[in-house]
């Protein structure tokens, strides 16, 4: 393992310490707590609250900030925060207007977060939540637990923070929470795994020249494993797998993340990007309303990227998108 | 030996097999898992430790609870609140009684409560659920143990985080499963049933 | 070489047309060349134009938009553009005002932009340029070709380009980039070399456990070569060779720039920016008016960081780092 | 055959040279530069075919001047503004003269204005400058440039990239040096010195 650390089990403790330092400005670290938090709160908004294991930089907490998340709550790398750690997060965001958590569908996540829930509302505080599930990779059926909540958390940290910022009650959040968690479909790939610190060895094996599809982001195996393809490959393997669940018809609106895994260039990010351009506008005549690319929801230092499409079901949700926010990491 | 020092001897030896076996848990989790089933019951043990060393313990219900909490608070990941609950569900019983396998039933509640895990679906329940019924009976013994930790092997999961390997995932033993037979082993060895 | 990519020679040419397609509120790609600018000129504006070898992404293009730089001129990755580009670009600047290029120190780019500043003198348009030189790895001597330009140049982007759109002229643009240039110093360090998509295969190599400090961006050779340490002592290393360039005193101000060479995750970059602030805050007592830490002069799929300090001249300066931008990658 | 003719085989012979050894010059530049010389002259000389397959020179100044041209617009890097000024020149100093020597000897002003290395730095300065001396005392040989391109390997580079390296730089032979040396080991064998 080569890595930029000093002891393995330091690893959160410092990372966020060196975020809370370098961007002061912005967010504050809750002492004693593995909370980030942005350092006013907003008049009377619904509080906003992400988090999951860490290794995801820049998710979570670089996502909150104005416009976005209230606190975002770090986990050990790769596991979940536990439910004392996420309860100092919702009382970080409260501003008695209700606190909503955005939680990734992995069994851990959603234990531990139903657990702080139940934990504050012993305190008096009103709390709901989304448990988001896009990756379109796993089987939903009721014979797993359910699809796993990748990339797409991205979109639904934007969108909420967006209608939190302008005013929404927990109730108009939890709906919208819903519409875009029905809406939000992403796909992954890795070309090769990611070293969790504390574990010292790679998540998994990949030959020098397989991939594999339907990767999650910590490294839990994906639907096959083949060889490498170029570029335009890889995006025809994306788009018809999405079509096959989106079902979409030309001049449908969607929203588009490509994100970098973590070890992923820009560079190859952005030949996709144009791959993709290709089959989804030219091809598909899909109207793409808005677009990012980058490295959002990472799995430490995995190379490999997803792709993410939001059905845009109304024009606030664009509006939400580009509302201007002051965080790190968007 | 009061009936607490044997529960916290118990306690004590399971934090020692999990320190020892930290590393062959991560390895069954890397099969199936993501590799972290070991570091997280460690970090969690160490805790668990760490408290009722500094405690002194009259009652069952505080011990119960200390150890549910320092799960809860340390072990994150799926295990963290399942392990969790099963100790605060045991503080609540211990309310009540201190019949080892009311207790240890109380504490499968808690569980199935919190993960909604059938019997089969490859989970830690896979043992608990075939240790408590003999525990009810009064003949737990450490072949119903590995029988039912072995059993976990040639089934298909369906819950946690294994459940996304489909039928991968036949032919490894459970993490969760492991980690719980470690914890009824120690418990036949503290002598907590005996009496 | 694993990459997701076409074919290797399509590679610049994808990536720009990925990028405009991607980020087309904010820039587009002048026809038929390697040139991004952005899409609207400012008023009269002295216009602001940067660029290089392809491969450092964000950079060049991602710095392109209001407040910052007017167009970007991609070359073949770690390849200078050349003359006729590099006039597209200074084209594409052009608001009247005259237009400015920021060079890195290196003999090619130094040499393309030379001949295109003669070319574009020969349309009339004015054109002047600052070198930027600020990487400490290299003795700075008449037996070298001097100072590589790294990832300081990321803070003459910003610094101009807010001046720019301030209104400076030429002159003062001028002025102002030679004062930062004159306080502005990198040092940088590779875990991993990064392979050009062209080449095929990784540009020098290391050990398991080796590491290399005082890498260039393009994988140029560097002072030493160790095993790797704690992050605590790669960060003293570095410390203490910036300390012995610059001389500091405790509460002078410094900008700084911790900067991801493509492949390291945003944890390691953090958990190393978390022992700069005992080192810099902490012990040597500097103020640190403006951090960033993030990806911003890569080179490929690079493992490794380099530290940027810029000595505060003038409270402006501060002003200008913070000036609002709408750009990719900033 | 007419002038240009020669001076047009010299370029399509030299092209050939470049593309055969693209690998080899990508190798010399990766011992002390960026391992991409090969390729940066690959992309010029095949630009310069195509242009000049096109075109029908009966002026000396127009084949330089496109050859000139189209290294300067293709090749990028330290090497294309260097050899693509040495073209320029020649075109300019083809209005006077059609002596090949002379016109060499442009060609290497062209690169000293632009890059301003002296002899001894390492650099295709090393092989340009012997070459038109002899060219000018009408002695050039192959064993000449063979020398010439030798010279550079015990140099220490104080020009271009490969002086980022000090001393490590001495032992290794220049890939500017070695392009240079095809150019003209094909000058002498395309006949344009023979008359
Ligand atoms: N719903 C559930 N009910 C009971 N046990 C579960 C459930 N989900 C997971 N487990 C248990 O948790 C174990 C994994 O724990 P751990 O690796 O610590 O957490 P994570 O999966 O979050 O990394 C599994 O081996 C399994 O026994
Ligand atoms: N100042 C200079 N004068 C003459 N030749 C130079 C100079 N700098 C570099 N060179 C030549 O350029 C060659 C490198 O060219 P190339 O690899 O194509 O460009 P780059 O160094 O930009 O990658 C060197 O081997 C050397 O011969
Ligand atoms: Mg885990
Ligand atoms: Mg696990
Ligand atoms: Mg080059
Ligand atoms: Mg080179």
């Amino acid at each position: 393992m080569k890595k930029i650390i000093n002891q393995p089990d330091h690893v959160v403790d410092e990372m966020l310490d060196g975020l809370a330092f370098a961007y002061d400005s912005i967010v504050k670290r809750i002492p004693d707590t593995t909370v980030i938090a942005r350092h006013l709160k907003a008049d009377k908004r619904v509080g906003l609250v992400s988090g999951g294991g860490s290794g995801h930089e820049p998710s979570h907490a670089g996502f909150v900030g104005k416009g976005m998340l209230s606190a975002a709550v770090a986990g050990q790398v790769f596991t979940s925060p536990t439910p004392d750690q996420i309860l100092e997060g919702i009382k970080a965001a409260d501003e008695g207007q209700g606190v909503f958590l955005i939680v990734k569908n992995y069994t851990g996540d959603v234990m531990n977060f139903d657990m702080a829930k139940e934990l504050a509302e012993l305190e008096d505080i009103d709390v709901d939540f989304i448990v988001v599930d896009d990756d379109i990779a796993v089987e939903d059926s009721t014979f797993t637990a359910g699809r796993r909540g990748v990339a797409g958390t991205v979109f639904m940290h934007k969108i909420l923070g967006a209608a939190a910022d302008s005013g929404a009650t927990l109730e108009e959040i939890k709906a919208l929470s819903e519409r875009v968690n029905a809406n939000v479909y992403s796909i992954g790939l890795a070309l090769s795994p990611a070293t969790n610190p504390e574990v010292g060895k790679p998540g998994f094996e990949l030959d020098g020249d397989e991939i594999e599809f339907g990767i999650g982001i910590h490294g839990e195996p994906g639907y096959s494993r083949e060889t490498l393809k170029p570029s335009k490959e890889l995006a025809q393997e994306f788009v018809s797998k999405l079509k096959k669940e989106i079902d979409w018809n030309p001049e449908d609106r969607f929203a588009l993340l490509v994100n970098g895994m973590g070890a992923t260039p820009l560079m190859e990010q952005f030949v996709f990007t144009n791959d993709l351009k290709a089959l989804l506008e030219g091809e598909e005549q899909l109207n793409l309303a808005f677009k990012k690319v980058g490295d959002y929801m990472t799995a430490i230092d995995m190379a490999g990227l997803s792709l993410t499409l939001l059905k845009i079901e109304e024009d606030s949700w664009i509006d939400y998108l580009n509302y201007p926010v002051d965080v790190i990491g968007w | 030996m009061s009936t607490t020092e044997k529960w916290i001897s118990w306690i004590s030896q399971f934090t020692d097999q999990i320190i020892e076996h930290k590393a062959d848990l991560n390895q069954l989790d890397s099969a199936i898992g993501d590799g972290d089933h070991g570091s997280n019951m460690d970090r969690g043990v160490k805790a668990v430790k760490e408290k009722i060393d500094q405690g002194d313990y009259e009652e069952l219900t505080d011990l119960f609870k200390d150890i549910g909490m320092s799960l809860v608070s340390k072990v994150g990941g799926a295990s963290g609140p399942l392990y969790g609950s099963a100790f605060i569900s045991m503080a609540k019983a211990s309310k009540e009684t201190d019949d080892p396998s009311l207790l240890l039933e109380a504490g499968l509640d808690g569980i199935t409560k919190r993960g909604k895990a059938d019997p089969g679906e490859k989970t830690m329940v896979d043992v608990w659920h075939p240790v408590v019924d003999s525990l009810k009976k009064g003949t737990l013994a450490q072949s119903d143990i590995d029988e039912a930790l072995e059993s976990t092997k040639d089934m298909k999961a369906t819950k946690g985080r294994a459940s996304y390997l489909g039928d991968r995932s036949i032919g490894h033993i459970d993490p969760g499963a492991q980690s719980s037979a470690y914890l009824f082993s120690t418990l036949l060895e503290a002598g907590v049933l005996d009496d």
